[in-house]
């Protein structure tokens, strides 16, 4: 038996797109970039050559049409997984996605599924500024009948690409940027579980940490300074913000009896600030302090170096909440980062 | 008719698709005609556009593409295409009246009608956003190598959505198996097209442009519209490619209810004479004879009141069907 | 002195969009059905007439492009109020409203403001169905930038109209289709303080609860109900959501210790999420019971008849929830909806 | 070209013009030379779409739309359009590197551009997006009797953008003072137009079709642009009406960044030998003499190296602006 792979997570996406192509002769893969050289930084690699350029294709500048060209596809059985190099593209199909796609199925009692995935990527850093950064999760998961991910590891990426694929309704696939290059092990095989189930990433009776994408990278370096000073905590990845892993979440607030949550979208209506109105109506008394949220500002994400400089909420922010409420000095010096903020590591150049 | 000499040689229609074609403008005529009875009732509890006027234009869709392979989308004013291409009646009518044996079970209404045995794969409330669908299917059809053409109705004032553009670019680069029908009755709501296009826009001529054939029609001369049917079904078939169809025509109620309102004067009273004149009806009595009329009438009349009757009779879904059926 | 006129919700839209065009003369007034003669509603009667049909216009179905022209207009200097007819047809416009209208005045640090209102009316009952009825408030309170603004009566929706128009920023000026008809009293000149300050419609120390627009006539009608049993209420009254008078949220759950949230949302992150999120986060300890939510369910708004009744909350839920939580039995008979559940009023006919 | 005697009899281009018009592309392009050969040093931080090659269409701006109440918007490529304006290039280097001077005070970048006091209005990263705030600022300037044309810059692929076609339309429709400007490079990113529109598409054709004057002309032909530029603005001054002008051109570094990429192999040797040999400064040594030439390039090389000195030396704004100008 070969052991564990570790891969990216592009090469995670691409594997999951490319186990798709073949398992299902009828699903179609197009969007902006998708077949040519750079093939959306990788994750659609080789898949124009190996499936041809009707079901894996480029697409004119028509986010609006071809989304509703996807949906038309999907009724008939014919899935698409389409691609915006960032999401803030999608917002020009927010007809096609909140008017058809979301209630195809329900508004027509059923009689047809809506099988899309999209897959929207999530700009950061070197200068992507007010319109290629944005984090808008929260308006596609306010609407009914669309379902939300957004994978934090290579392993999650491929396994979750796969159930939306094979999900029957819309599914958003929110991809952060900056998770592209990260490697990770990565199994053999999925029992393609349905999507909705958060994953506890460590375990700890101290408090609850919540978290998404990439903002459990974040997450887990906190937790492991919060460890090494001997605070323990449950850190929870909910893989999916809709449908929500609530009975994780609550089960978790219920042990630990505090809470923070991260989200990189902005502050107000953010995800966090859904979970921390559920636990509070659902189960008040279980809090023992108020919940924190740690989120972006509600400012569009500017575009020079300097400004997007502490900017984005990160292991920090949790840091500094937990040595405030647990009254406790804690060391975290060595983790912070020693290189440019606005890339995700050394090797990373923009202008991309 | 701007192309000539690209089709093959059309046969007269015969007597027989004649008699059709006017019963089923007929029918369509009295059911909307029903409609516009029935909704002072208040038992009608949703916005309808009827399609009185305009019904040669779905009239001739279950003779011609009969297979449900043949796929129909439209927008908001689809009455006549959902029946004209054979969707259920009775459906139809318990979804207007919001009842569980309705097409949609009650929870769509007139704007989302229906019908996939018959080939009507679906109709939507916001302008232009069907077209992009259409095209889908389209596409679909390429993949799975399944037979069929798609046909995609709209009104005149989707011609200025972004989409009908996007979609029709999509369609001519990948050169799907497409009819795009454009009925344009020169209004969009009150408005004239004056104020929503170019001075002088000729639909048909600014859409070829864009790189697809194109035929004008008059959308009220029942074989006029038929022929040109055939015609574009033809060229789709045998070429390939898409086509699109612009056919002229005239609403005779208000835009959306069951009133007639052209004492509010948006349309001038000799624009509306000549569109009465014209109406697709007038020629029923040469073409028909008066027996065949009167059994005309009688079996309609029969149809659509066995179709209200069971409507008025069926219960509705129970109001927590409400929370059914969000996701698959 | 002339006594306090009475007017209804639709003039008092008609008397601000008139006096804002006497005041600018290059605001302009435009949107599908602006100019016909149904004149949206009767909310801009007369206006062509009087302003002419350079600044007054119906337009092509283009409402992305005309969100564009508005902005472009707006940054030279001419303020615009575009009408939606729908809520439901601003998602096509959402690349304009969202990339450019919220971020150019940031963007361009400053060198332009973005003066636009959006009038969006959200349908209800009569079939609307799942593409005329959304109430997406939440999708714009969402997007930093942009103001967000929801009156609930005749003299607010003057006032508030004013206001929007005369804020050099972009406001979404949403306003309830069934709150056209309602009368109410409305002042002889407003003294245009800015958007942001919410109303205390009635005071008690009680319970707090909090509401906006259409669902204000269903909050005064369960706070109203409670008085007469004995519970006492604050009501707020919103009027803006974004932003957010948080402070009289706050200070009236210093008191009451106890707070409802009304929203016509779906509840998934909704405003009353938001709020309630707020409430934890800022004064934990002022709660004495667990908050409640009433909204919108997380589903499309359904067409048929039967299907909308008991779909959309209202007063009944409020009563319900004080009935427990004040373990008391409420007399609320009188008040219920004795006509068909789908329209506002007994004359009220269709089709829109 | 597809309209003549239409126009006025146009003036040839004087020496005078010709000269500052070479003077002009060649400072664009050492400027854009300058930012890729800075790039490598990661200082600056920011997508950069550079305009080698396409200068042509920027460069005679000032001179011709001399007036602020000449305005131009644009798209993502869109250095060539604000320095052919006159747009400050101090301001714009330090945009570049996100300092306090730069033109937005380093919160907009090279994707989001604005000079209002040339007439460089704002230029927007999302493809076709700018182009109905263009429409919006010459309908405003009718509101406001100003004076003035508005130029809209994009370049094919926004062809293909639904907005793109519902501002044309628009701008039809109230005969509003607007010169749209296509640069037609064949690519969007990687992609060569027969992916994303029909073949054999003529872009100014089939804009023709929706009802506008059109203009196709050679893009990398400095005289040739310029006389274009001239008929248009007579045109649109006359006729009160819009025009929309087709430049071809080529891009000759890759889409988005500071190298050249056609080891990728996207574009065809022959294309890129042709459109390299026809460059807009390969009469740049028959028009300009030997001497003329060494005193531009010595007073332009002085203007960029101290304006990017500047911009090195420049501060960051704090970064507690970056939550400030939210609201006005
Ligand atoms: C995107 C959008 N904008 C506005 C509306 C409101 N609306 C409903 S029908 C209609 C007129 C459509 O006119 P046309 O396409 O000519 O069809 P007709 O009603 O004449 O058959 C409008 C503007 C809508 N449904 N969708
Ligand atoms: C709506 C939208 N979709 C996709 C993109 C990504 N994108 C940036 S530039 C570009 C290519 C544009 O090509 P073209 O308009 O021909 O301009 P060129 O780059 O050739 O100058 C694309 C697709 C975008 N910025 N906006
Ligand atoms: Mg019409
Ligand atoms: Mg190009």
């Amino acid at each position: 038996m070969p052991k564990k792979r570790i891969i990216t997570f592009a090469e995670a996406i691409n594997e999951g797109l490319r186990f798709s192509l073949l398992k299902n002769k009828n699903l179609l893969c197009f969007g902006l970039g998708v077949g040519d050289p750079k093939e959306v930084f990788g994750t659609t690699k080789n898949l124009q050559k190996q499936f041809g350029n009707q079901r894996v294709f480029d697409i004119p500048t028509s986010e609006n049409a071809m989304t509703g060209i996807a949906i038309g596809c999907a009724i008939n059985r014919c899935p698409v997984i389409m691609t915006h190099q960032r999401l803030d593209f999608s917002l020009l199909a927010f007809d096609q996605i909140v008017n058809n796609a979301a209630k195809i199925f329900y508004m027509f009692n059923g009689q047809f599924t809506v099988p899309i995935t999209l897959r929207l990527i999530v700009g950061k850093g070197w200068g992507q500024g007010p319109t290629h950064a944005q984090s808008l999760q929260s308006l596609f998961a306010h609407i009914p009948g669309l379902k939300v991910v957004m994978p934090s590891n290579p392993n999650d990426a491929k396994k979750m690409l796969i159930q939306s694929i094979e999900d029957p309704n819309p599914v958003i696939y929110i991809e952060h940027r900056w998770l592209h290059d990260q490697k990770g092990h990565i199994e053999k095989s999925f029992n393609s579980k349905k999507i909705g189930k958060a994953n506890l990433l460590m375990k700890g009776n101290d408090i609850t940490i919540v978290s998404n994408s990439f903002m459990t990278t974040e997450a887990l370096i906190a937790a492991k300074i919060l460890r090494s000073n001997g605070i323990y905590a449950d850190l929870i990845d909910l893989c999916s913000i809709k449908p929500l892993d609530e009975k994780a979440i609550l089960k978790s607030v219920k042990k630990t009896r505090r809470l923070i949550v991260l989200d990189d979208g902005h502050d107000f209506l953010s995800i966090a600030s859904e979970i921390i109105s559920i636990v509070t109506i659902k189960q008040f008394d279980t809090l023992k302090i108020s919940p924190k949220k740690i989120t972006m500002p509600n400012f569009p994400v500017p575009t020079g170096y300097s400004l997007t400089k502490n900017f984005y909420p990160g292991h920090k922010d949790v840091i500094k909440y937990c040595q405030n409420i647990f009254d406790k000095n804690i060391k975290y010096d060595n983790f912070s980062n020693k290189n440019f903020h606005d890339v995700p590591h050394i090797r990373f150049k923009g202008p991309f | 008719m701007i192309i000539t000499g690209l089709f093959h040689k059309m046969k007269k229609i015969s007597k027989k698709d004649e008699l059709d074609l006017y019963y089923s403008i007929l029918r369509i005529r009295r059911i909307e005609e029903k409609i516009a009875k029935e909704y002072i009732n208040w038992k009608i509890r949703c916005p309808v556009h009827l399609s009185i006027g305009q019904e040669a234009i779905g009239a001739p869709l279950k003779k011609l593409f009969k297979s449900y392979k043949d796929e129909v989308v439209s927008g908001h004013r689809a009455h006549s295409h959902y029946l004209g291409k054979g969707g259920d009646l009775k459906k139809f009518v318990c979804e207007l009246y919001g009842k569980k044996n309705g097409s949609s079970g009650g929870k769509a209404g007139s704007m989302h009608l229906t019908d996939k045995k018959s080939g009507f794969i679906l109709s939507s409330a916001i302008v232009g956003n069907s077209i992009p669908i259409g095209v889908g299917l389209a596409y679909s059809k390429r993949i799975k190598k399944e037979k069929g053409i798609v046909l995609i109705f709209f009104g005149d004032a989707a011609v200025e959505t972004g989409v009908f553009f996007e979609s029709l670019n999509f369609a001519i680069l990948k050169k799907l198996q497409v009819i795009f029908i454009c009925e344009n009755n020169f209004y969009s709501v009150y408005s004239n097209m004056k104020y929503r296009q170019p001075q002088n826009r000729k639909i048909s001529e600014m859409v070829k442009g864009i790189g697809i054939k194109t035929i004008k029609s008059n959308g009220n001369d029942p074989i006029k519209v038929f022929e040109t049917y055939c015609k574009a079904k033809d060229y789709v078939k045998r070429f390939k490619k898409p086509i699109f169809l612009e056919f002229e025509t005239f609403r005779h109620y208000e835009h959306c209810g069951f009133l007639k309102d052209d004492h509010l004067n948006y349309r001038k009273k000799s624009e509306i004479d000549y569109w009465l004149k014209n109406d697709c009806l007038r020629k029923l009595h040469t073409k028909v004879n008066k027996k065949k009329l009167i059994f005309f009438e009688k079996k309609i009349n029969k149809e659509i009141e066995t179709a209200f009757n069971i409507a008025k009779k069926s219960n509705f879904p129970r109001n927590s069907e409400n929370k059914k059926k969000l996701y698959a």
